[in-house]
């Protein structure tokens, strides 16, 4: 099977990242993944209501992800699912490695992340833009986590899957990366492959990852070598 | 706060606003439509920093039992909490409740829709059209912003192709069947003076506002009183006049 | 068209005001206008739990706007609906320009308003009768607070619309009025009508308003006298 | 409070009430029939300062699976908050679900309702009969208020007719086919005493009750103990004789 | 009509009771009445949160009852219905009077129910489990309570009535007792019989419970015996 | 509990474990079938003194529109408050909603249940298949128990007659279609050893776990990651390689 676009397997799709994007939030950004659209805003570091919620040893996380009703060819009713309630959980663990939580306890910091619109890798597009978000509020980061999922067609590994790729493929391999300290964040997996074939996935997307990690770092370098 | 809004009361008693704008002035309008692919219409509107997405998406079901030949219309909102750290997930809210219901008025009572031309099959099946108002950013006036946006979303919607059952959501040719502009202007009160578009330090030290959707014809199709403030005989008589004029203006940004 | 029950265009319903209803409450009254009846009781001010909900500058008024079950054609279903969280707001906006909140900060008063049965004007009725049970109450008021809504049927202005004269109105606008202070705190409107018959058809409802507010002055002088 | 629940205990030591009541004596009952129009059935009952409003909605829908040619009840109880601050909306409490299903289960037990006469098509179609309870007023014993008011609603309800597919609510002419009158009597126990028709101050110092709800032949069909308190065997039998008795006087007061 | 499985009017199905099935709970019961399994578990006593459910002049009792969604023939959906709601509180008041909850005002005592598998008697399996595994727990009660149903099948008296047999009996009577105090704390009914038959039916549940007291007696002996 | 912490992590550090355990060796392992005779299929799981128990109910209902002639799967979890204190009833929660989400993916993707042979009419009824998980003890590693569980539950379930529309749940004959039997083996980082079958203890100073889902055929059906820590492509290969070869020895407690 020829992807999509005419992409090649080991390709991208066309990466949109800018920081800033949202006036009233203390860090933002929108990253696109083709039509993929994801946007981020984090509020924080604050003190943490309800103080039921503070921890005693480092900073609440709070990461919520949510589809625009319209995001998607059948139109998604608002609240939250089981679906996103676990991407909202294997997001904040993505993110959490990337962050010195310990040096605030009592405090909160939240991620609010919305799909504006879903053609695969909406968790992905929202990890991508929640790291840019996180560095644009000023928030003291070890690395930036960048995300992408890989999969198999036809034998072929293909990088960052988009809309009906997903379909055929054998596998799909949501994978978060820290470029720096070369480690992984997130790791799940759906399909039917070998140990073999996981491994050699598992690093196409950190390839991905790379690339993604350079677009994010300029993002943040425009954003503010225009203040 | 408290100097902020002593400084705004000031400046309403001399008819002036914090950003030099004119009493009956908006801030900078931008319209964006078609944003959305995976909508059937889209448009983003910005009306200074405020920023509202509007997407459409349309489905079949029943009709009302009532209007068993009409298509129905569902106008629904979010206060993404993108948009405010205050808003937080849940049940809708009374500001997004009340945002929802007065924009879905205003094009309900205009005729925006030709919902006749949505039947499907009498009493059985007739095409639902969704309209969701996505809030990105906060900043005051999020009704007009809002009415204007589903507006032009509805005007340059298409509608996904039928075949037998199944929805064909990949062949969009049909425009949807529109007939109306319905132009929503707000004007708040400050101390004693009426501004229209109404920025959020604005909101802030309001004590009422008034939102006018006015028709092509200069008709008034719907009115909503908000906030906890009284308003005069003559002062709604000068907003309603107001309203349809500067309606006008604001109607030609859709396109 | 002809009015139901050969009434005139200008005139209202039957009205029946009879406050202090419910024993338990601190204030309470019954509204009818012809088949619509609410029924409104008063509890407060006292201090307000949970403590979250107080306002630092006046006194937090909760109003609360329920249908029985049995009171329209098609059962209600218990619970909120967008239409009465609406109606919730709409009447504390309608109700607070009449008292003195910034009295007592910290306080709560509720309001809570029961339509036993509906038959057109229902949040009308309901104002009507949370303005008679807050002073039925004792709580310190501006002025009383009336409430009508007028409509335009066949060319005709109706005051106070009832049952089917609702399908067929070419608007409907309900009013709330403070007959002393000569103000208007609930303007709301739907249909198709020029400006200068908006500005004719709130007179009508001032009118109406002011023929209530004599209703509701009653009411509370014979309630008082009794006592 | 704790003087008043010393003093009423007191006086429960010497078989006497606050009130000055005998131990089986109810406060005054007033019902009123036909109270709602919109209602196929209603009745309003107070006894003392309690008082409770029951409507009858009726509509049509599928039977349960295992009952297809008959009529289905349902029960609502809702504690207004306009009765008592502490009732607040939200999801029904404790107390409201188990007035409703108390209620529920005397009406159905003593087979109130004709529910075969309430079959449109066998195994699809029936009549839905809902009864709603809704509290007015809570000054004690709201379980034998609304029983008696959703019986005295249920006798004199008129079922809407039936055109085709459509119900009209306009034209109600035929009786609910009902054919028995349950009456629930409710006894406190207060220290060693026992007592009917608990008035509040009552009911907040009573550790116990027993709800009984008799039939028109002086069978039992519903029994409901109430309260953390315990009772003996003996304490069952006098209160089933009592209930049996006294449900014989309430019972006229259906009309 | 004869009983299933052979049983006599008066007989009881099998009982199994067994204290101390869960380990991380203070106390825990599992109890079998034929193919009803109920297991119960205490948590507490201990401090309460949130504070406001405390209670100031006795320990809070709360009880939880549920179904496993595959203990019927038709899977039960997750979350409360109307019908656990009454069962969580009429369980909770069989409970009580065996109790000293004036002794520890401000703690709670959380007794939680699952019915793994029903076949009619559910209630009065859950109230048997929770009984025993307050004992279990070391909470001090003035008594045990044992629970059982009866009902009137063809004109005989059943004891504890079970699967069908409660589809055809005219009358359910579940009821709850302290054997020492020989009181009753637990009375529902549903039915139609005669008083006579009421006070003769629960004769019966009380011989029933007795028997009961004796398994539960038993079990906690062999729970502690093995220590 | 911080000494604990630094205890197991000093174990950790030699690569040893609180309870003697080799790194990839499991607690004690029961497995009990056929537990609830009311379900369909059931098992109950206990792997050391954590306690699982599945069951399986049928129902038919309709297909999903794009998988026309497949039954249906559905995987619940529910963490009763009997395990653990912290468990209240009410929504359920993010560790409930991943159990189930890791247990259904497993299942799904190694086409454990023939769904083709589950298609009653095609595009309008098919079986559906509800594999709930109860948690009845929680002492650690409740993925691997409860993907037993359901496994096991599954590879013995019958399904009920159908009689026309009927279910008779009463007769189960036939054997639910299963083809495969994926086994999910989780490991866990302490310090810097990765340990198999964490128990509550190891759990609660792991940074991490990593749990994979192995077919027969020792192909990946599903990976999960859990927790704040990293991982290394290293220990990624690592743990796949520990989590296949032990696959093997668990998959032979189904019976």
């Amino acid at each position: 099977m020829k992807r999509l676009n005419s992409r090649k397997p080991g390709e991208l799709r066309p990466v949109v990242v800018k920081a800033g994007v949202i006036e009233q939030a203390d860090g933002s950004a929108l990253v696109s993944l083709g039509r993929t659209t994801a946007i981020a805003a984090v509020y924080g570091p604050a003190i943490l209501h309800p103080r039921r919620l503070q921890l005693s040893d480092k900073t609440f996380l709070r990461t919520v992800y949510a589809m625009a009703p319209f995001s998607t060819t059948e139109r998604v009713r608002p609240g939250h699912s089981r679906r996103s309630t676990e991407i909202c959980m294997v997001t904040r663990h993505s993110l959490e490695p990337a962050l010195f939580l310990e040096e605030n306890p009592k405090a909160g910091i939240s991620v609010y992340i919305d799909i504006l619109q879903a053609d695969s890798g909406t968790r992905t597009a929202g990890i991508n833009a929640a790291s840019v978000a996180l560095a644009d509020a000023g928030i003291s980061m070890r690395d930036l986590v960048a995300s992408v999922a890989v999969g198999k067609v036809d034998g072929e590994y293909f990088l960052d899957l988009e809309g009906k790729e997903e379909d055929v493929t054998k596998c799909d391999i949501p994978v978060a990366y820290m470029p720096r300290s070369k480690k992984v964040t997130l790791l799940q997996m759906d399909g039917d492959i070998s140990a073999k074939e996981v491994k050699e996935l598992v690093n196409l997307a950190v390839k991905g990852c790379e690339i993604l990690y350079e677009k994010q770092k300029q993002a943040l370098k425009e954003r503010w070598s225009l203040k | 706060m408290i100097l902020q809004e002593q400084y705004l009361l000031n400046l309403a008693s001399k008819g002036e606003r914090i950003d030099k704008r004119k009493p009956d002035e908006y801030r900078k309008i931008v319209v964006e439509k078609d944003v959305i692919e995976k909508a059937e219409g889209s448009a983003r509107v910005k009306i200074g920093e405020t920023e509202v997405l509007v997407g459409i998406k349309m489905d079949t079901g029943e009709p009302y039992p009532d209007k068993p030949d009409d298509g129905v219309m569902i106008v629904g909102a979010e206060f993404s909490p993108v948009a405010s750290p205050g808003f937080e997930t849940g049940p809708p809210k009374e500001d997004a409740i009340e945002l929802a219901r007065v924009v879905d008025r205003g094009i309900r009572e205009a005729g925006t829709i030709d919902t006749k031309k949505l039947c499907i099959k009498k009493g059985e099946k007739v095409w639902l059209v969704n309209i969701d108002i996505h809030v990105l950013n906060h900043s005051g006036n999020l009704i007009d912003a809002a009415a204007l946006a589903a507006v032009t979303a509805l005007w340059n919607a298409k509608m996904p192709e039928l075949k037998g059952e199944k929805i064909n959501y990949e062949k969009r040719t049909k425009k949807l069947p529109v007939k109306s502009k319905p132009i929503t202007i707000t004007f708040a009160r400050i101390g004693e003076s009426l501004f229209t578009d109404p920025n959020l330090d604005e909101e802030n030290v309001m004590d009422m506002r008034l939102s006018v959707a006015v028709k092509d014809d200069d008709n008034i199709c719907a009115l909503q009183k908000g906030g906890i403030g009284t308003l005069s005989l003559e002062e709604i008589g000068k907003v309603l006049e107001a309203a349809i004029k500067k309606s006008k203006v604001i109607r030609k940004t859709i396109k």
